[in-house]
């Protein structure tokens, strides 16, 4: 479905010339959730980008069903790490959910019902009629998390979309995504910083190294297929990846490259 | 340069009855109340003419609006219409327009310096600054006449640009030595103590014909008919007014803001039916001198 | 406007009317030249009452109207368009310094010629003068989208005209609102002064007839009058721009803090 | 692209336009000819002789000297008046009513009321043109002001920024963009006004030398005037540009690099 | 130190009237470490905010070192939730943790050296030069807690300002704010989400009810004073303690002013 080969990004301004990606190679097959972790600034939100097609690669492609992407495709949905600005604050929260669907043409009866679900399932029912700048910062980042999921794309990506949320929240939001994901087979891609978020969500973990940033560790999360917040975190698998992980991030920020020591098969 | 569009908006003939509509561009001041008479007065409408009178900010606008064909007749002073035809425009004068009274102390327009200044007479201006309202007009052309004529040294006369109804508060603030005014400001200004040292129009030619009204050469070669009506017309308005100094305040108070108190006491020019060439030809001569026109002029091909 | 505002506004106009009745009565000024402010009230009101200033009015503010609305439909459109098309800004960018510059006042010989002394010669005037005023603050509105709302539109395929609606104009809204505050003073300015200086039928002619007429008061009276005109549009406006503006940081803010 | 090619291509954006807009009037003139629309060769023709000469020291260098004093007076007192108005919303309400009346005084009857108050010299033109040109300025600046980002001000408040501090390293440079606006639009509003100035009281100037080309009938020695009267604006706007990218660069490249 | 009594903040506008704060009670000793936690849009920012001065209260008080705070007190530095729009875009980075020393007149040498010290403490030593606009999130948000530490505050209010890295640089912010707290002894107020982190921090943690928000739980923290991220987080009262929070914040969300059943005495 999605694959990225030898993709670089490098910025270029003012003086500044920023390595931002080395070379990502990366397949994410249809229907698989896949999340990104990697030490603060390593790339992350630049690797989303290029694949969303918002960002032009300095080299290497990205290529969506056997397409290349240059520009965001059809059917996709970004919750975007700075969830404040990607809101719109001369429309209403429900008009923020609405808009997309709109353009997609979907009739009026079911766009209401839409997005009154999708306000619904992030806990923000009655909070349609207000403007985003009226909400808390976690509020801002449901409806942006709302407007996709109203969006009820085939291909998500999600940037550290729970950040902003208190604990019990999020793992409200992560079982709202995971269902969504069962019922719609969405391709998802999520950055995030918490590692217990991504064995818990995902398929798949791959590890970021730090600059000059390359695929560290592509772990496969052999937890079985449905999650539950109590079960599978105490499952000892769940530890032991987790762990896992987590040394590699310690390595990535310190020794960009090599593995960490001691690291464990997975 | 071409002749513009002849008789275009500005002239159309109505449907057989022999009544044509024509929009005159005049100035609306003391100058031209003859043509506003000879609508009130029935003149126009007694030689087949429905007008319509368009008031226009001066001379230049005028000849602009009858070239570009807006207007079928204009009105401008002489120095203007000797510029524009120099330039190449195909004007013709079809009527006079306006004249001075050729008096000194009875004239429509002086030069008026302050209470207490050392001006005495004209040739005194020399050194001085003089505000006119347009430079390279009339007004700085007979001012410099006016100059020469009392044996002063007129290129040292200093001209500045101002508005007529401007100067009589420039004055009285000292931010010029003189100016030269046109009533109802002379009025005006000699009631707040400005006292008059010359009278250009006078000064500059006997019996001075200061403004005329106009056409272009493809109109009357398109309808002579027209424009000899339009003569014919004003010729009467001209006499009317000349006879008629009342009828002139009267129509004032419809077309101008002059207060009535003032219109009671303005002087009034005088309104000749006849152009007085010799005067016209004086003025190219004077102009052509200063500068002002740049080559002689054709005061023939200009006047009928 | 709450009641506060308007009357500290009636205190800000209360001193300016002070002013102007103190300077001539003081002798600053002379009252020939600059009449008190108390009389040139009284004669305005006297103007007030009569037909020919009611219909010199009528004249003016449809000039004013319509030159406005085609200079802001024309400007906006323009504005967009160069936004919209690749390298339009840079292929316009000088032939638009080298235009907005040219004072409408230069173009009179040419408006008269084309349309004499009629509304055509204003209008010519008005749109020239009013349509640069929003097409420079169009295209600094429209240049200031935020880039995350971009790439929010962009990933969400909204179209280009539903990017054009939803995320560009009102972005570009509070640059427009002010750019619409300057024009649609700068086209009443153009309507006065092409009837002032063209003479076509209007306010401006009849300020012109009392200037050369040596109406000092009344003159005074007109002017007036314009500035009062300018207050009241600037109202509406105003009003306009809470409704449309009600989700901005200079609007909101007043609200909370 | 090759460096050549850059520059052609550089070269067609800035001339493209004004090229065919060129051809398009000489065809117009020679189509319809008329004697108020001259062919861009005759303007061309006369501009030399009209400018090039001693009406380059007489009235085209002190046509620009009133230009940018009144100009950097109206910015001065745009951007300080439009400041303290913009911060209080107390003097706004107070002060908007007033401003508005004098915004909509047209500049031509305002002309003769300055000349009571500062004469016919220097100082009533620079006068006129700051009266006109810091409109733009002002307005803008009230509104970028009004506009500061809330956390950005609140982070302000927090770190003790007061007083002239907060005005240099908040308000302004966060107001910048559309105070930047206002000058661009004031800078030909200054070269209209200055025109309009030089029509009245005045013996020198572009905007009196164009004025009397006009009323002498030289209609293309007046385009030529016009044309010169653009060119002024259109170098000027070229420095202003050049001010502007240093002023804003943060601006337009926060904007540029992720779009 | 900090006394908050009868705090209630109502925001009105168009038509939407939200009750913010309730009733907050509380008291913070000078020197304290104290974490605010509770469900997301409960209020913490817009408590943070009436204490930092920066949002007049609809009705009770705080007071700071026995005056009441109408302000911005002197001395006070706050991390904001909206990290990014906090951080001035025509500055660079050096500068923007510059400009407030200037304003507190530290003269020129030391300003320097405690600009490169703190921007070093969080990973930046080399980003100096750059805009925020060309950072990451992360980095960002990074500069904004940099800002705030070359201040040397005697009070300090963060909102949630670890949200936006990785674990790791998560870990190494918390002992960076550990070390500045016990070497200056700063009062401090710090708004999180992560329930770990409160109680690996705070000295307390205050548990904020959801809406009508009131004080639902103030918990003293019983564990040495001396934190160390393996051993404190490996102590079977973190764990305790924990687990107690977490109830407290999932009752909140179900049914706010009552405690959670099974309460554990702490
Ligand atoms: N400017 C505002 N205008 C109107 N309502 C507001 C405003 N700011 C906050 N609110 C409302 O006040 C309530 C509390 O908001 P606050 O930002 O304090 O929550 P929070 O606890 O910080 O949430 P989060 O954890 O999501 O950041 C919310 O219901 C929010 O909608
Ligand atoms: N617009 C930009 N201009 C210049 N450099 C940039 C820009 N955006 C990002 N960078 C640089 O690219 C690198 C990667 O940034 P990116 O935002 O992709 O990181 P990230 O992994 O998402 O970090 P975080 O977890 O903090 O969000 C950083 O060093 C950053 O400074
Ligand atoms: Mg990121
Ligand atoms: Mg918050």
């Amino acid at each position: 479905m999605l694959e990225i080969t030898g993709l670089r990004k490098v910025y270029e301004g003012r003086g500044r010339v920023v390595e931002a990606l080395r070379g990502i190679d990366l397949t994410v097959e249809r229907g698989e959730l896949v999340c990104v972790v990697g030490p603060s600034g390593c790339g992350k939100t630049t690797l989303l980008k290029c694949v969303a097609g918002l960002l032009a690669p300095t080299a290497g492609q990205v290529r969506l069903a056997g397409r290349v992407v240059d520009g965001p495709p059809p059917g996709m949905a970004v919750v975007f790490q700075e969830y404040g600005r990607s809101l719109f604050p001369w429309l209403t929260v429900s008009q923020n959910v609405e808009l997309p669907l709109r353009e997609k043409r979907v009739p009026g009866p079911r766009r209401t019902a839409l997005v009154q679900q999708a306000l619904a399932a992030v806990g923000l029912a009655d909070a349609g009629s207000a403007h985003p700048w009226q909400l808390s910062g976690g509020m801002q980042q449901r409806v942006a998390i709302a407007r996709a999921v109203a969006y009820e794309p085939q291909v998500l990506l999600m940037d550290e979309p729970f950040a902003a949320v208190d604990a019990q929240t999020r793992a409200d939001l992560e079982d709202l995504l995971l269902g969504l994901w069962h019922r719609l087979g969405i391709t998802t891609m999520l950055v995030t910083h918490d590692i217990d978020e991504a064995v818990y969500l995902a398929r798949r973990v791959v590890v970021l190294s730090a600059a000059p940033t390359v695929v560290q560790e592509d772990l496969h999360v052999d937890l079985p297929h449905d999650r539950d917040q109590i079960i599978t975190r105490s499952d000892p698998r769940f530890a032991e990846l987790r762990a896992h992980v987590y040394g590699h991030i310690r390595a990535a920020k310190t020794d960009p490259g090599r593995p960490p020591a001691g690291t464990m098969k997975a | 340069g071409d002749s513009g569009e002849p008789a275009g908006k500005g002239a159309s003939s109505g449907s057989g009855g022999g009544t044509r509509s024509v929009t005159i561009g005049a100035i609306a001041i003391v100058d031209t109340a003859p043509v506003y008479l000879a609508q009130s007065q029935g003149f126009f409408k007694k030689h087949g003419i429905d007008a319509k009178i368009t008031s226009v900010q001066g001379g230049a606008a005028s000849i602009t609006g009858v070239m570009g064909g807006q207007f079928a007749f204009g009105f401008a002073n002489t120095t203007s219409l000797l510029t524009a035809q120099q330039q190449g425009l195909p004007l013709k004068v079809v009527a006079n327009g306006v004249a001075s009274t050729g008096e000194r102390d009875t004239d429509y327009s002086a030069v008026l310096v302050p209470e207490g200044s050392p001006v005495k007479s004209a040739k005194d201006l020399a050194g001085r600054t003089v505000a006119v309202n347009q430079l390279k007009n009339i007004g700085d052309t007979t001012v410099r006449a006016a100059v020469r004529k009392d044996g002063g040294d007129a290129s040292k006369v200093e001209f500045v640009e101002m508005p007529f109804p401007d100067m009589p508060a420039a004055l009285a603030k000292g931010r010029v030595d003189a100016v030269w005014e046109v009533e109802p400001f002379v009025t005006q200004a000699t009631g707040q103590g400005a006292r008059a040292v010359a009278w250009p129009y006078a000064d500059a030619a006997p019996d001075l014909t200061v403004a005329m009204y106009f056409t272009t050469q493809p109109t009357l070669q398109k309808d002579p008919e027209l424009v000899k009506d339009f003569t014919a017309a004003m010729n009467e308005a001209l006499a009317y007014a000349d006879a008629h100094p009342d009828a002139v305040r009267e129509i004032l108070k419809s077309y101008t803001s002059i207060p009535a108190e003032a219109i009671a006491k303005i002087k009034l020019p005088k309104w000749p039916a006849e152009i007085n060439r010799e005067s016209v030809q004086t003025v190219a001569d004077d102009a052509r001198q200063d500068g002002t026109l740049t080559k002689d002029a054709d005061v023939a091909a200009l006047l009928p | 406007m709450t009641g506060r505002d308007a009357a500290y506004g009636a205190a800000g106009l209360a001193v300016l009317f002070g002013v102007a009745e103190a300077v001539p009565r003081l002798g600053l000024v002379s009252r020939d030249f600059l009449p008190p402010a108390s009389e040139i009230l009284r004669t305005l009101g006297h103007e007030l009452t009569t037909r020919q200033l009611w219909s010199a009015l009528g004249d003016t503010m449809s000039a004013w109207a319509l030159g406005l609305a085609i200079a802001f439909v024309l400007a906006v459109a323009l504005g967009t368009l160069i936004d919209a098309v690749p390298g339009a800004r840079a292929a316009t960018a000088s032939t638009v310094e080298f235009l907005r510059p040219i004072p409408s006042v230069a173009l009179i010989p040419l408006a008269t010629l084309l349309f004499g002394a009629d509304l055509g010669s204003s209008l010519l005037l008005i749109v020239y003068a009013a349509f640069w005023q929003v097409l420079i603050q169009v295209l600094y509105g429209v240049a200031d989208v935020d880039p995350v709302a971009r790439e929010t539109a962009r990933s969400y395929r909204l179209g280009h005209w539903t990017t054009l609606r939803r995320l560009v104009w009102p972005t570009a809204l509070p640059y427009v609102m002010t750019g619409l505050r300057l024009a649609a003073s700068v086209a009443f300015i153009l309507a006065v002064t092409a009837e002032l200086v063209i003479g076509s039928p209007g306010l401006g002619l009849r300020i012109q007839l009392a200037q050369s007429g040596g109406a000092v008061a009344t003159v005074y009276a007109l002017i007036t009058l314009a500035g009062i005109i300018g207050v009241v549009v600037n109202l509406a406006v105003r009003s306009l721009e809470r409704r449309l503006l009600a989700w901005h940081p200079s609007v909101r803010g007043e609200a909370a803090a | 692209m090759s460096r050549a090619a850059r520059l052609m291509l550089g070269a067609l954006r800035v001339l493209g336009l004004p090229v065919l807009l060129v051809a398009g009037w000489w065809a117009w003139s020679v189509w319809r000819p008329s004697f108020y629309v001259p062919s861009p060769q005759r303007i061309a023709a006369v501009f030399g002789d009209v400018w090039l000469t001693a009406r380059l020291g007489d009235d085209v260098l002190p046509s620009l000297v009133r230009l940018l004093a009144g100009y950097v007076l109206a910015a001065l007192l745009g951007v300080a008046l439009g400041t303290a108005i913009g911060l209080s919303g107390r003097l706004r309400a107070a002060t908007e009513p007033a401003l508005e009346f004098f915004r909509a005084i047209p500049p031509p009857v305002l002309v003769p009321l300055i000349m009571l108050v500062a004469g016919l010299d220097t100082a009533m033109k620079v006068l006129v043109i700051a009266s006109g040109a810091i409109w733009p300025v002002l307005l803008n600046t009230i509104e970028g002001v009004r506009a500061v980002d809330e956390v950005l001000s609140d982070t302000a408040r927090v770190y003790g920024l007061r007083g002239p501090a907060r005005l240099r390293r908040l308000v302004l440079p966060a107001a910048s963009p559309q105070i930047m606006a206002g000058l661009r639009q004031a800078l030909s509003i200054a070269i209209i006004l200055m025109v309009i100035a030089e029509m009245f009281a005045s013996t020198s100037g572009i905007g009196h030398t164009v004025v009397l080309f006009q009323r002498q009938f030289q209609i293309p020695e007046m385009w030529s005037g016009i044309v010169l009267l653009g060119l002024v604006g259109f170098l000027l706007s070229l420095a202003f540009r050049a001010l502007e990218r240093r002023v804003l660069h943060w601006h337009w490249h926060q904007r540029e690099t992720h779009a």
